[in-house]
């Protein structure tokens, strides 16, 4: 399997890993897969929303779409405590309000945000977690366990390694997550982070979203190895492939490097091949249809994750035919989906999410210059 | 900064053209010339100052580098070191942050340490400054690292014709050149301007002066210089007559123009955009008071970014910033001292 | 600094056992304080800072970590995120360059990004300063940079006294501070005092006034103290009256006292080891002279390293420093501007 | 083989390296192993010199001793065409003056500095290359093509790859070698500098002397795998393990990757395994002995590879029995071994670099201020 495959499902442990006997995925009822289904539609609604809204002109800043690489996003979520840590970076907003989801869609005490602080934030709101001073992704909460990142690459990798070590001293289980891009992994932090946590056996898992493309670079510029995940060969640890596409393999894979870092045996990397669906950010699409082939293109965005979630459910008997042709959302682009191709409940939960933030305030002016210090003194 | 009324439109350019036509035809001129950065080729660069450059000279002298700010700066040190000229882009001058150290403590000392064997004609450049949004870390101005690092020449241009000149003057300059350039100013229509069509370079170190004025000299560089015209004009209305002075270069610094104007206008007011505490708009006005102190009818003041990051939305944003408004007050009130 | 001459000489420490003290009293008071660094645990520290602590607190609480200065803050950044108190270990603060993303993009930045939710209780200190040979890598003052990054404490101690009090401060505060120790003063004979036996601190933001004097104010801190002193020993001698201000914390700056001052002697002379662009020395000017213009008789004066790097061998090394004898002669001068 | 060992002289080469029939060092002739054995002799009496020197107090600065790790230096100097690129660092002091030393110990025009210069910068005089203003091993030259390090630990990767890539693009042959120890290659910069040169296949070989210390900290709290050469594989190349007392089989896998690297194929990391003699530096020997444990220090320090050279000499027929008791530095300390210990060539040789040193003068203090800024101008 090769940087720029995006199909196969092979597992590339190291030796020393324990053979899987049965997958992790095996053990979800059908309401699980059902709701992760669910969840696929909601993370691409969401995508799909924001890009319909700045067409429209009603936000500012960049926007980085997860249309494609949704899987990633639940299939990783899906398996944690709600007590484990996250740190989801540019491409990987749902995953704000969708950390720790399965406690409700609309339990306030979750731990994770809810929808209408996310959607404060993409609004620059005075309701957003930090109060529309960072934009976009660079939110997160203590409480709620996400870690905030600046915009630097891989910057979060050795935050993500202080947190498990204090969980650790603290003795605690947690797991931390962190999410990348490919691109991301040439950063010497990445390799500094990493390192630090083999040497200690650090509960962190790296998700790398292998998207084929680092802005208007191509993987093999990015990383000399076959597959992204051999850079753990370079640190002893395991260094997992999966299907990107198939929410049920991310979700396996995660799970097992989750296991792995929770029982002690230190970090794992995870490598989600995939492939970025439109341009890196929304003012490059016109400029990525020229630089990438097109026919590279249509081969990446052939699979999509909901189309291939839709199948597994279809062959588990999960839904019946009925199913085949309701919400048709897969496939589509944010200017061909309409509501009607989404779960009402999908559409119904964001829209209060989006009315919350279009209500909320801009924060007033002074506030640029507040918080500098804190002034609590400390322990 | 003077485009002629008549000239035909379509001889005009922007700032971010200008630098493109500098590193192509430096890259022409110069076979030993190499561009290094994140998406500077098949992409053409995020902005796209190095549009085209891939096709035209190859991907071995234009080259899409891995995300390692470090390694890029360290290769180019490498480079260098080898016979080469390189033009080493950031992404965004914010990320040069991630190659830090190779460049304060490798690339500004190996001419120092090598008791001039080496030179390392090296321009690290690439997009700067607030107001646009860009929230904290693609809005940084942090040129007074590079300006308390010895060895490192820093630039920063306002107009076109600077942009094109000074960009030249760097890539010849055989010293480590920290190249801010102004994004916010990249497209904007009203300063684009006819360039020469024959070679030319704006030389490092000497300052502009952006308007005559006699009542008080504003010294700024980079986008301030726009506030403070705009200032000027309203200052000019309530009958205040200031002086512009454009600095360009902050390494090395042009402090003749400066003690001129000041002579003139015993009134100095220094704007930039980055933070106050350690700014080089500090550093001018320490100059100033050290060595032109019997020139001063006021204290100098200066306009500066509060001590906080650069926050997102637009009102915060402002808040923090320099503003036209800021300025206006400032010059009224030294005026008035 | 006012040691006592008829104590028991047992009970004097120096500026290195001071901090050392410092720790080992805060690891013990607060079970989440954890110490990490390069060679802090099995050795000690490269000069004993942390000598001990290993055996007393466990492997756990003082890290041995690789060599990785961006990943010893980071990670130091983590553990703040989820409440604990970190020392970060800085092996020469030189190094720090190697960290610097980190600390200027993430660290100093995370309770302002958060709106208040998240502090930074984060030390990072580290052995700085140059008359010691150490040549460039060995020696440096980078503190402007820091200053000039909005988020951080910048802390200096330049006594025995100071440095455990400043120290139990800094690790107290909640902010990230750059703690940077004058590793010439760390076994200085002359320096050793006797610590109070009870638990205190000395607040950031408060200098102190290290000589009194009518006729020219020295403002410094760290090993420039001890030249300001010398100096205004030599001067007395001449007849002239100098007050030496200690400021000991940076960031933030006690501006109160250094005006007190120049209130008294309208003259002022500010001394540090760093390059003179962008450093503090020039900041305190601008302060003064934007703040306390009408004070001064004389312009006021900087006396810094010059914009090199610092060379290795020793007349090489001085050649660029701040001397006693460039502080006499420029103090001469100010009292007769 | 782990990383505490120093014996092994198994190769680990990654699955795509040819099989080597012939090691290099089977075509080096008996004169060639002499020389081989004379220039640890020299590297030797430098470090012994350089420490009596010290402890009389005659040189300023640190000194990293060089003992028991010379091998490492002479066996992967020897094979370079005197046009390759090097650089050392504070372990390597005698690796500058040792640069083409097989064009003759008093030729002039070989590339690569002379003792005299060499000494002159441990003295810190003004006939040091650099003038006395840098220290230590930070000395180089351009001509000499020896890259200058800075202090900062694996700083020097990057630079190299830009060496080669310079001179790949002038159409040059040229090979690039940077010394680092275990403890570096935990830095952000040896990751990103090897990222890099494995994608665009610069020529670097990056030889990694684990002498198992960093400092004060062991090799396990620096690097999580069994072969510190094990992070070759997250770059997808070679990562060799040579025996660092054996000067030969250094000589052996630096070729290896020389060839490699000369002929296209890009970089490799060569670990040698070695142990450190004394502390850290000459401040660190006292409390060397308290942080280190004492049968390790005994085991690490007892293949000596001038005696292990020996050995094989006497076992080749190179040398005879008289041999056998000429010449005895091996093993004794700096203040055990006295010029009898040497040969006469090497104590001549090194004498009169220091005599040189000694004579030169200290540069003048107004230097201090000078060549902050080229004002040359470029091209
Ligand atoms: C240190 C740093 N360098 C450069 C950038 C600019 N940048 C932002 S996203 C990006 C591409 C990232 O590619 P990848 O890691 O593959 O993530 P993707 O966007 O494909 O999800 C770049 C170069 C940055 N944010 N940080
Ligand atoms: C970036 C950086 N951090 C810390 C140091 C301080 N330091 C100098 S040598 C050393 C230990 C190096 O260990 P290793 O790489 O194994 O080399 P060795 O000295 O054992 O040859 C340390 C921590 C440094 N020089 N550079
Ligand atoms: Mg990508
Ligand atoms: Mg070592």
């Amino acid at each position: 399997m090769s940087n720029k495959s995006a199909t196969a499902t092979a597992e590339k442990a190291e030796p020393d890993q324990q053979p899987v006997v049965s997958r992790p995925s095996d053990l979800l009822t059908k309401e699980e897969r059902f709701e992760m289904w669910m969840q696929l539609y909601l993370a691409r609604y969401f995508d799909v929303r924001l890009i319909k809204e700045k067409k429209r002109g009603r936000l500012r800043g960049t926007l980085y779409s997860s249309h494609n690489q949704e899987a990633i996003i639940v299939g990783s979520l899906f398996g944690l405590k709600p007590t484990d840590w996250i740190s989801p970076i540019h491409r990987d907003m749902p995953a704000f309000f969708m950390k720790d989801i399965r406690s409700g869609w609309e339990n306030n005490d979750r731990i994770g945000m809810s929808v209408e602080e996310v959607c404060a934030q993409v609004w620059g709101k005075v309701d957003s977690p930090g109060r529309a001073r960072d934009n976009w992704s660079h939110i997160g909460s203590r409480s709620k366990r996400i870690i905030h990142s600046t915009s630097m690459l891989a910057g979060t990798i050795p935050v993500a390694a202080g947190v498990a070590y204090a969980d650790r001293l603290n003795g605690g289980d947690s797991v931390v997550i962190t999410y990348n891009g490919e691109g991301s992994t040439a950063q010497g932090i990445f390799h500094e982070a990493i390192n630090y946590a083999a040497v200690h056996k650090l509960p962190v898992v790296t998700i790398v979203e292998n998207n084929q493309w680092a802005y208007g670079t191509p993987v093999e510029l990015e990383c000399p190895t076959p597959d992204v995940a051999d850079r753990a060969k370079g640190f002893g640890i395991p260094g997992l492939v999966a299907d990107g596409q198939d929410v049920f393999d991310v979700y396996d894979k995660v799970m097992q490097a989750v296991n792995h870092a929770r029982s002690g045996s230190g970090p794992s990397i995870v490598e989600c091949k995939t492939f970025r669906a439109y341009g890196h950010g929304d003012h490059d699409d016109d400029r990525a249809a020229r630089y990438r082939p097109e026919d590279e293109v249509v081969q990446g965005r052939g699979r999509d994750p909901i189309a291939v979630c839709r199948q597994r459910l279809l062959e588990l008997g999960d839904i019946g035919s009925d199913f085949a042709e309701k919400w048709v959302a897969e496939g589509k682009s944010a200017s061909e989906a309409t509501n009607e191709d989404f779960p009402e409940k999908v559409v119904e939960y964001l829209n209060k999410g989006i009315d919350f933030a279009v209500a909320s305030a801009l924060p007033p002016a002074e506030e640029g210059g507040m918080w500098v210090f804190y002034e609590g003194g400390s322990k | 900064m003077s485009a002629t009324v008549d000239a035909p439109a379509i001889l005009k350019k922007n700032y971010l053209t200008a630098l493109k036509e500098a590193i192509d035809e430096e890259m022409l001129r110069n076979p030993d010339m190499i561009c290094q950065g994140e998406d500077i080729g098949l992409l053409g660069g995020a902005f796209g100052v190095t549009d085209g450059l891939q096709a035209k000279y190859g991907n071995k002298r234009v080259v899409d580098m891995p995300i390692s700010e470090a390694a890029i700066i360290g290769s180019a040190v490498g480079m260098a070191l080898n016979g080469k000229t390189v033009m080493a882009e950031m992404q965004f001058i914010d990320f040069i942050s991630c190659g830090f150290d190779q460049i304060v403590n490798m690339m500004a000392t190996y001419h120092y340490r090598t008791a001039g064997e080496v030179n390392m004609p090296v321009v690290v450049r690439g997009p700067a400054g607030a107001y646009g949004g860009g929230a904290l870390y693609h809005s940084q101005m942090n040129e007074a690292w590079f300006c308390n690092s010895p060895g490192l020449k820093v630039v920063c241009p306002s107009t076109p014709y600077d942009a094109k000149g000074l960009l030249k003057a760097s890539l010849r300059d055989g010293n480590p050149v920290i190249f801010f350039e102004i994004k916010e100013l990249y497209r904007r229509r009203e300063l684009e301007e006819e360039l020469p069509s024959e070679d030319y370079i704006v030389p490092l170190g000497k300052a502009a002066i952006r308007r005559e004025g006699t009542d008080v000299t504003f010294v700024s560089y980079g986008q301030n210089v726009y506030h403070c015209l705009a200032a000027a004009d309203e200052l000019a209305k309530q009958g205040v007559h200031a002086e512009v002075i454009d600095i360009r270069t902050l390494v090395p610094l042009d402090e003749e123009t400066i003690y001129n104007s000041i002579a003139k206008t015993n009134r100095v007011i220094v704007v930039n955009e980055a933070p106050m505490t350690c700014g080089f708009a500090g550093e001018i006005v320490a100059r100033i008071t050290t060595n032109a102190f019997d020139l001063l009818d006021a204290p100098p003041v200066r306009i500066t970014r509060l001590d906080t990051p650069v926050p997102w939305v637009k009102p915060l944003e402002l808040y923090v910033l320099p503003s036209v408004e800021k300025l206006v007050n400032a010059a009224l009130q030294t005026v008035r001292y």
